[in-house]
């Protein structure tokens, strides 16, 4: 088990590296706020594979909010890209 | 090792390798919209993978219903964000990849 | 040792007068400048007699208790005030006190007599009496302190007051200038005697000044203080070289210059070197100094008297050389000398403060008090005149007047001084002082009564005719004029007084009494001289006045002041132009250099503690920091507002990653939440703002800025090392992570930390996010208030468009948030989770409702107002903490409840819950707040 | 008092509470602000006499002993700033009820303002470092908020840079906090003092120096002030004159405080504060001769007079200790009284500035005479307040030999009383140099103000006679108190600790 | 009504799920607890809602898993090979029902989550979406897979008639003259 | 004591420094957010090592858990953060409505003085007679 999620955590390592790739890239502020939104779906990613190696709960909750977070976030960026045009 | 585990290990690593495919295809398509295809469909695939696996090994009911909603959560937020961020682009002007075929909305746009 | 007179009253101080007459006097004086200005409202002019019962009251009981003072028995006094800090209210009136008295109050209850007359009916009446009387009372405190504390008091006061009193005609800018250079002079100076006072009254133990006295203490710090003590007296007593200041003041009204410019307060100074000569004139140099300043002031007065045109001018010089020679006289430490002081203070104020009256007349009557204008009018100011001359001869010491009996004295005083040359010296030059008050004594009288030559006359303004005085105006200088008569005709009149007087500050004074006629003696020859002298330089007076004009002294005092202190501002301005540049990044610059450099320098001898060091202890770690490196130079890097906020809301959610690597999970969900609100926050408000940051600033700027930050954080991060590798006992957090569970009933441990161990940073803290919030509305209220007014900015107003899939998905999750917040809150105890988590996750679903749609449908969905969420949560979570005390125990303790209910069993609760609640209900208030004020311009089209 | 301690912080938070959620109801909340401030009043008082007989009151907040809970302590220096701190709320909120145009902008000041109030009692009273910073952090946001409620342009700008800086000063604080928590594994200031003792000299002195430089920057010395005159005279009346009497000397407070309690007899300390309190008086008082405003004026005398209050600290005597504590006693009341009568001024012709009023000693005579006892009592003119703090400051200067700064004091002391002679000669003598701004300002008729607001003025000013009159008692109080801080074992730890 | 039991339903097993108790206490709290929050906070003026039939939900369901599952691979074959998807962006307009606020965001969800295609806009007057395709082949073939996949949402979830409008939009779309 | 943490502390507090002493109150603002998370990731470093949640359960030795307090501290740190951020967001507003930007001025008064310290003092006239 120990192995599989070593591998998953520098797989999602990865994924976060390639997100800040995008991030710094750009061009458009909708690609960095997806790129930031993936980011966090993989953070998400990340906490369920913690809970599946301890298989503790503790985290849940964040896991939980994490999630709704990237929501609201990506949502209210969303809504300033449609408002203040492409930047 | 359990079956249980056995299977949990096998999301797992479907789920990284999900994630992983998303975010390299965060990387390599080459305009937000092609970008948030990406992002939408396969990282929620990779999520509800990972928190399968995490199903299969929390014990108590109340971390399994957490699971559950962040899933839900997932399921209902991923299109509504893609669909959100891509219209917002789309309004705001960024430019669709010239290899865009056609274009239905500014057509029907410039008519109303 | 007693063998003072004066000291006699400091060794019996059981001999203190029950009532403390003198204290009451005093507090008369300030009662009466209380209440004259509510008095002149009624009374008009009649204050100035109400005004006159307090010096007059004084001179009554001066007179009541002379005899038994004379005999050398004075009258102490102690109202105790602070006398840990060495400071009482203690009188002493002696000899001396008692002759400054007759100045004081004497001259003071003639004072107001003549302002009866000298001023027109006016609303500004009573504003002059207070002031008035409380520069009577003030200086009446001077003379008879026997504190040094209490006699700066006095003395400040007398500055205030003066300072009141010359610029009374507050609309000309001449008084309002004078005023400021006698304020800042004297005070210049009394602050110098207040550092002298303490250093003598620390050296020697007492502030009493005739203990002090008494014994007379030699040190390097009492040199100094003595030295500081002069400064003080000098500048009050218009010495060389702030001699200009008298003249200046002569803006004032005509009573305050023979008031306070003649008779009393710049004899304040005079009076402080008398009391202390006797003691203290064989100390360092104190007597080239005394005497050497006095003599200059004596001879420059003089000279300078007979240039003036106005007569008040020329007066007010002949103040300051009288001065001078009282100086002289005083500071001498000679016993015959003081005497000779003590004859000619009394002489000086009676003809002196007669003959202001007198120019005061002549200028009421005649409008002006311009010598070149006056022409003749003995005549009609035949009673003036009279009063006048004998005035001006007794002032030019004509025998038989008083001026003549004080001058005589002073002439044979210094005989026998062991000083060498000095001791024929000295009476020589004084005589010459003498020569130069003739002169300008006859320059006066001439200039005000006779008629003139034309070559002397501005004959265009000149003025010949002018009405009689009332009797009552001139009667005071009148008085005044009886008394220079009398002392001088029969000086046994005067004689105990003045012999008690210099025999209280000096015991070795001779007691031999005044005379006028001490048959033919040096002084005589010397007074004769002086006489011939003065003859002659009346003579060329027309020769005199011209090479004045022609040669006048380089440096003009006032002029000199009055630019020291314009160059001064100008020096405030340059300083503080230097210093406050008015520019919030220089402001910081400054303040961030300071705050390292300071520690930096400490620091840097630290560096040799190394701690034990590991890259990681969680290798996700090295993830998430490498993350938040870039993520936090991305957002230094950014040009546009919002891809800075993108990329610093990624740093948030690095150290939210953080915390949970650290294991922290409260710390983690706060941190997204709060950081997915403050995102949804900065896009309310930067909607409005300009896309781009705009660059200014020059490359040093930049450089500046980068080299700053560098040194910041590297500052930073040693420094944390540093204490980090200081640590020497376990955290105190031990004890919550023990008593967590059986004392504060919960699992979690962070959260008992916030709700019961230090719950009351939790308090303070939701009382940092109310006034937070409060302050947004007000501020977009404001905004929105006068959006009608101002032309404010347009921004692009794309309206929003609903998205039925975003309403969809908020419809399903809205209620499901609301009751995870809830559970989130009832569960912080033992779980993650907590007011502010639930709060922040019910906020989550008021913001996802607002997403979806704009303000309107957010109102909706959250009926109550922030205010109402707010107050409310405080206070539930204000009056939990009370409830603390409804156990007898302490504020914020927290009760637990635990009883058997028919169907539902056991049932807990604690009052933390209640707590918590009023925590969650505030940041739920925060969140719709924000929403509805920031996100007040959100309009729905559909 | 286990009663007394907190339900002075409580009772205007729960007050403030109440006024938020009936936030339009004015009357109402003035009407429990009184009430509330007075009875704050009445228990400070009763604070002073109780510590004064049993020595540092101690109350353990929820029941947790320190250096578990947080600790409310209450000894003499702090009882005494805290009295005359809320003395000076009260009389300023009279005032600001007082004031003529209710202002509809104003709706949240009386909650706000009883945060203020909470957050300075809990500034006084707290003894925790990190409670410390949480109580700041509360009277400091009010502050932000009460600054700019108007939202005037230039309460705006003026804003920006106070929040800024004071945000900038309190993330040293809780960084300085962290570090001492990394070294000593405590924020109970008590215990901290304990355990710093074990420490090696040169990471205290860090502590020190950091501490020392973070609430140099909340009480505004030099060269840390310059945000203070830009942003105080921009304020409401009201608010500046609670902020000049109250807000620095919260900093000067806590200053004192952790220098005697943590770092006790640094020598590196001493030193500078020394240093900082000269340079901080001349650079104050040069500031207010440049200026043009009265409120600026008087803003830049904040300053001036910290370097009088650190000048006491920095002889680290008894004697320079209590002079110091003295100084900030007769300051706060003074300082507001001053600032009330700007606002009397502003209220009656809508100005403070000097160029455009003259010969208000007739228009206004109240303000002048409320003018003249503050401002020679800034300037220590006998026998008012002032006075005994430069004399007692003088007094310990001269007793230590530190011959500079005690003349710096003096010199100082000149050209305050000239600053405010320009402040009279400008306001209340002469003629108007330029049109003022409004009508009122013109006329020559008299001037009047609301009756509360003068009554408040000249009751402010009352207290500095009064402290004069009553310089002995006080002064003991003020000897006392600095005993008890240059012995903290015997007095404040043994107190916490319980040993 | 039907709706707002099934709400009710919903928050009290959450309630319960999550604080793991099933005493008559927090029973009765969960009870009160969502009863409270939907009577006193609604989002949103109150929606026309469907029929629901469990089997063609759970048909639907299935039916959408396995799209879900192939949109992804072809997601990620053209990650690893962009060309496969270069020259066929496309964003064309395709009518439908949008019979209820439920019907609508599952489509959307649907959409979203199938191969290629997300919403980018949706307009009413006549009802259509806007979809985003990653690679068209055949216009009217993507059209008429999008409606198939919504005659499947209206037969689990929509009101009656629903599903006919949807047979008739499809039909009309088949039977266009292709451009 | 670990390093990566301290340098992201240092890195944290640098960049916020840099965004600090700028003009504009946005980057102010984020400045001032990257200043807290490094305090927060200080008192992080001050608590000692990472450990597990502070949720007690009997059985684990005490110093298992990662160090409570600062994690208190933090919280209310996070909080206090946010709340000014957001009233600086609202004075960014304000500032927008007066000036169409949201820049720290230059403080008008004192740039008067520094522009009259630029000046000589006015001449003190002559005094008429000899005053
Ligand atoms: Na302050
Ligand atoms: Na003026």
């Amino acid at each position: 088990m120990e192995i599989v999620t070593t591998i998953c955590y520098a797989a999602l390592a990865l994924s976060g590296l390639l997100c800040v790739l995008r991030l710094v890239r750009g061009p458009s502020l909708a690609d960095r706020v997806l790129a930031v939104d993936t980011l966090l779906i993989a953070g998400v990613a990340g906490v369920a594979v913690e809970s599946a190696r301890t298989g503790s709960g503790v985290y849940l909750d964040v896991l939980l909010v994490v999630a709704l977070v990237a929501f609201i976030g990506t949502t209210a960026v969303a809504r300033f890209i449609e408002r203040r045009g492409a930047q | 090792m359990s079956l249980a585990d056995m299977a949990s290990a096998f999301l797992l690593l479907g789920g990284s390798a999900f994630i992983l495919l998303a975010t390299a295809g965060i990387w390599r398509f080459d305009d937000v919209y092609s970008r948030i295809h990406a992002a939408t469909k396969a990282t929620t695939l990779g999520v509800l993978l990972v928190i399968a696996a995490a199903l299969l090994r929390v014990e108590t009911m109340a971390d399994s219903l957490k699971l559950c909603l962040a899933a839900i959560l997932q399921l209902i937020s991923a299109p509504v964000t893609g669909h959100m961020l891509g219209r917002a682009a789309y309004w705001a002007g960024t430019e669709l990849t010239p290899f865009t075929v056609i274009d239905q909305l500014r057509s029907a746009d410039i008519e109303h | 040792p007693c063998h003072t007179s004066r000291s006699q009253g400091t060794c019996r101080p059981a001999s203190v007068v029950e009532p403390p007459a003198v204290i009451v006097l005093l507090a008369c004086h300030l009662a009466a400048a209380l209440l004259l200005p509510w008095l002149a409202r009624r009374l008009g002019k009649g204050v100035f007699w109400c005004g006159a019962l307090a010096p007059a009251a004084t001179v009554v009981w001066g007179a009541w208790h002379g005899r038994s003072i004379l005999a050398g028995n004075p009258v102490v006094e102690v109202l105790s005030w602070a006398p840990e800090i060495g400071f009482d209210l203690r009188v002493l009136v002696d000899g001396f006190a008692l002759v400054m008295i007759a100045l004081v109050s004497g001259i003071g209850v003639l004072i107001f007599a003549y302002s009866y007359w000298y001023f027109r009916e006016g609303p500004e009446i009573g504003r002059f009496a207070a002031l008035l009387v409380a520069f009577s009372g003030a200086m009446l405190g001077v003379v008879v302190a026997d504190n040094l504390i209490a006699l700066f008091l006095f003395w400040e006061l007398t500055s205030i007051t003066s300072y009141l009193l010359i610029g009374f005609e507050d609309r000309s800018p001449v008084a309002r200038a004078a005023a400021l250079r006698a304020l800042l002079i004297t005070t210049a100076g009394g602050l110098a005697m207040l550092a002298g006072f303490v250093l003598l009254g620390e050296g020697a133990g007492t502030y009493t000044l005739s203990e002090l006295i008494a014994a007379a203490p030699r040190s390097f710090a009492a040199e100094l203080a003595l030295l500081l003590v002069r400064f003080g007296a000098f500048a009050k007593s218009a010495q060389v070289p702030v001699h200009f200041r008298l003249p200046g003041a002569m803006a004032a009204p005509t009573p305050v210059s023979a008031y306070l410019h003649s008779a009393t307060m710049v004899k304040a100074g005079i009076y402080v070197v008398a009391r202390l000569a006797p003691a203290f004139a064989d100390v360092g140099f104190w007597r080239p100094l005394v005497i050497g300043v006095g003599l200059a002031t004596m001879l420059i007065g003089g000279w300078r008297a007979l240039a003036q045109r106005d007569l008040k001018l020329l007066l007010a010089h002949g103040t300051v050389s009288q001065l001078g020679t009282l100086m002289v006289l005083f500071g001498a430490g000679v016993p015959a000398a003081t005497l000779a002081g003590a004859a000619w203070i009394l002489a000086h104020g009676a003809f002196k403060a007669a003959l202001f009256l007198v120019t005061g007349i002549v200028d009421h009557q005649a409008g002006t008090r311009d010598l070149a204008k006056l022409n003749g009018l003995y005549r009609q100011l035949r009673a003036c005149f009279i009063v006048a001359a004998l005035s001006a001869a007794s002032m030019a010491g004509l025998p038989p007047l008083a001026g003549f009996v004080a001058k005589e004295a002073a002439f044979g005083a210094f005989a026998g001084a062991p000083w060498g040359a000095w001791e024929w010296l000295l009476p020589l030059l004084i005589a010459a002082g003498s020569v130069l008050t003739f002169a300008y004594s006859a320059r006066f009288l001439w200039g005000a009564f006779a008629p003139k030559d034309p070559r002397d006359l501005d004959t265009a303004a000149a003025v010949s005719e002018a009405a009689a005085p009332a009797r009552g105006f001139l009667a005071p200088a009148a008085l005044l004029a009886v008394f220079s008569v009398a002392m001088g005709l029969a000086p046994a009149l005067w004689s105990d007084l003045v012999v008690a007087a210099a025999r209280s500050l000096d015991a070795r004074a001779p007691a031999e009494p005044l005379a006028l006629w001490h048959g033919f003696t040096p002084a005589l020859a010397l007074s004769l001289a002086a006489i011939a002298g003065g003859l002659v330089l009346w003579r060329f007076r027309r020769r005199v006045a011209i090479f004045q004009r022609l040669h006048r002294f380089p440096v003009d005092g006032a002029r000199l002041h009055d630019r020291a202190v314009n160059e001064f501002m100008h020096l405030a301005d340059v300083l503080t132009g230097f210093l406050q540049t008015g520019s919030l990044p220089m402001y910081l610059v400054v303040i961030l250099s300071i705050a390292i450099v300071g520690p930096g320098i400490v620091l840097a001898k630290l560096i040799h503690a190394h701690p034990e060091v590991l890259l990681v202890d969680r290798p996700m770690q090295l993830a998430v920091a490498l993350l938040m490196i870039v993520a936090a130079i991305l957002t230094t890097r950014a040009t546009r507002r919002m891809a800075a906020v993108v990329s610093s809301y990624l740093v948030g959610y690095g150290i939210a990653f953080m915390f949970i690597i650290q294991g922290a999970p409260d710390l983690a969900l706060t941190q997204l939440l709060v950081e997915s609100m403050a995102l949804v926050l900065f896009v309310l408000i930067l909607r409005h703002l300009p896309a781009l940051f705009r660059t200014h600033g020059a490359a040093t700027w930049k450089t500046t800025r980068v080299l700053l930050s560098v040194a910041v954080g590297v500052f930073m991060a040693t420094a944390a090392m540093v204490a980090v590798a200081a640590r020497t006992h376990a955290p105190v957090s031990q004890a919550y992570l023990e008593q967590s569970v059986p004392e504060g009933h919960g699992h979690n441990v962070v959260n008992v930390i916030l709700v019961d161990f230090r719950a009351f940073d939790t308090f303070g803290e939701i009382l940092v996010l109310t006034v937070a919030v409060l302050g947004v509305i007000g501020l977009i209220r404001s905004a929105q208030r006068d959006r009608g007014r101002a032309n404010r900015p347009k921004t692009s107003r794309r309206h929003y468009r609903p998205s039925p899939i975003l309403n969809g998905a908020v419809r399903i999750l809205f209620h499901t948030l609301l009751l995870v917040s809830i559970v989130l809150l009832a569960v912080g105890h033992d779980h993650p989770g907590g007011g502010f988590i639930g709060g922040l996750v019910a906020g989550s679903a008021f913001t996802l409702v607002f997403l979806a749609g704009g303000t309107p449908r957010a109102r909706r969905a959250e009926p109550a107002s922030p205010e109402l969420y707010l107050g409310s949560g405080i206070m539930l979570a204000g009056l939990t903490g009370a409830a603390g005390w409804l156990g007898g125990d302490e504020f914020l303790k927290a009760l637990f409840f635990s009883t058997e209910l028919p169907v539902f069993g056991t049932v807990e609760i604690s009052s933390v819950l209640f707590f918590d609640l009023g925590v969650y209900l505030v940041v739920v208030g925060l969140v719709t707040a924000l929403l509805r004020s920031a996100g007040r311009e959100e309009t729905v089209v559909s | 008092m286990n009663f007394v301690i907190p339900a002075m912080i409580v009772l205007p938070v729960v007050a403030a509470g109440f006024s938020i959620a009936i936030w339009r109801r004015v009357r109402i909340q003035q009407v429990l602000g009184v009430a509330v401030l007075g009875g704050s009043v009445a228990g400070s008082l009763a604070l002073i006499f109780a510590a004064a007989q049993a020595g540092p009151l101690v109350v353990h907040i929820g029941g947790w002993r320190a250096p578990v809970g947080i600790t409310l302590v209450a000894d003499l220096f702090s009882s005494l700033l805290l009295s005359i701190s809320l003395i000076t709320v009260l009389a300023v909120f009279l005032f600001a009820i007082g004031q003529p145009r209710y202002d509809k902008s104003a709706y949240y000041f009386h909650p706000l303002y009883l945060l203020l109030t909470a957050g300075v009692t809990a500034s006084f009273l707290t003894g925790d470092l990190f409670n410390l910073y949480v109580a700041f952090e509360v009277m400091l946001s009010a502050s932000y908020v009460l600054l700019t409620l108007g939202g005037r342009r230039d309460q705006v700008r003026s804003g920006m840079s106070y929040v800024i800086i004071n945000l900038a000063a309190s993330t040293l604080l809780v960084t300085t906090i962290a570090l001492i928590y990394a070294a000593t594994g405590s924020v109970n200031m008590a215990h901290v003092a304990v355990r710093l003792q074990d420490l090696a000299p040169g990471i205290r002195d860090l502590f020190g120096v950091m501490l020392f430089i973070t609430f140099g920057i909340k009480a505004a010395i030099f060269p840390l002030f310059f945000w203070l005159p830009d942003s105080y005279p921009t304020a409401p009346v009201t608010v500046t004159a609670v902020f000049a009497g109250l807000l620095t000397k919260v900093g000067v407070y806590s200053i004192i405080r952790t220098q005697t309690l943590l770092f006790p007899g640094d020598q590196v300390t001493t030193a500078v504060v020394l240093f900082a309190a000269g340079a901080t008086m001349i650079a104050g008082v040069l500031g207010a001769i440049a200026q043009d405003d009265m409120k600026r004026i008087l803003s830049f005398h904040i300053v001036s007079q910290i370097g009088y209050m650190l000048f006491g600290l920095g002889l680290y005597t008894v004697g320079g200790v209590a002079a110091g504590i003295f100084y900030m006693i007769h300051h706060i009341p003074v300082k507001t009284t001053l600032f009330l009568v700007s606002g009397l001024i502003e209220t009656m012709t809508g100005t403070a500035a000097l160029r455009s009023l003259g010969g208000l000693i007739r228009r206004a005579p109240v303000s002048a005479i409320a003018f003249l006892v503050a401002g020679l009592s800034l300037a220590g003119t006998p026998p008012l307040s002032g006075f005994f703090g430069k004399l007692l400051l003088v007094q310990a200067g001269f007793a230590s030999g530190a011959w500079t700064v005690t003349a710096v004091s003096l010199g100082v002391g000149l050209l305050t009383l000239f600053s405010m002679t320009k402040i009279w000669a400008g306001i209340f003598w002469g003629e108007a140099q330029e049109e003022p701004p409004f009508e009122s300002a013109r006329g020559t008729g008299p001037l009047r103000a609301p009756g509360l607001m003068n009554a408040a003025t000249i009751g402010l000013a009352g207290v500095t006679v009064a402290i004069g009159i009553l310089a002995q008692p006080i002064w003991r109080l003020c000897e006392h108190a600095a005993r008890e801080l240059l012995d903290p074992r015997a007095a404040y730890i043994a107190a916490v600790l319980g040993q | 009504m039907r709706r707002r039991a099934a709400a009710f339903g919903w928050l009290l097993f959450v309630w319960i799920a999550l604080t793991g108790s099933l005493s008559v206490l927090n029973v009765a709290l969960g009870v009160a607890i969502s009863i409270g929050l939907l009577l006193f906070f609604r989002p949103a003026p109150p929606a026309t809602t469907g029929r629901f039939h469990p089997w063609y939900a759970a048909r639907f369901l299935f039916y959408f898993t396995v799209k879900f599952l192939k949109a992804n691979v072809e997601v990620a074959l053209a990650v690893i090979q962009p060309e496969r998807v270069r020259r066929k962006r496309a964003i064309i307009a395709v009518p439908m029902v949008g019979a209820t606020e439920t019907t609508t965001t599952l489509l959307a969800d649907a959409v979203s989550l199938t191969p290629g295609t997300f919403i980018l806009e949706m307009r009413r007057d006549p009802a259509t979406m806007y979809v985003h395709i990653l690679a068209l082949n055949d216009l009217r073939e993507a059209r008429l897979e999008i409606l198939e996949l919504e005659r499947r949402i209206l037969l689990g979830f929509g009101p009656p008639g629903s599903v006919e409008r949807c047979e008739e939009l499809m039909t009309q779309v088949a039977t266009e003259p292709q451009k | 004591m670990i390093l990566s943490l301290v340098v992201v502390v240092g890195v944290l507090f640098g960049a916020g420094t840099y965004l600090v002493l700028h003009r504009t109150l946005t980057r102010v603002a984020l400045g001032m957010g990257l200043w807290t998370y490094a305090v927060n990731l200080l008192l992080i470093v001050a608590g000692g090592h990472a450990g597990l949640p502070p949720l007690v359960n009997g059985g684990v030795p005490i110093s298992a858990y990662a160090d409570p307090l600062p994690q208190a501290m933090i919280l209310t740190a996070i909080v206090i953060t946010f709340a000014m951020t957001a009233f600086l967001l609202a004075l960014a507003y304000r500032s927008w409505t007066h000036t169409g930007n949201d820049e720290a001025e230059d403080d008008i008064e004192d740039r008067r003085i520094a522009a009259m310290a630029r000046e000589r003092p006015a001449e003190v006239p002559q005094a008429e007679e000899e005053l």
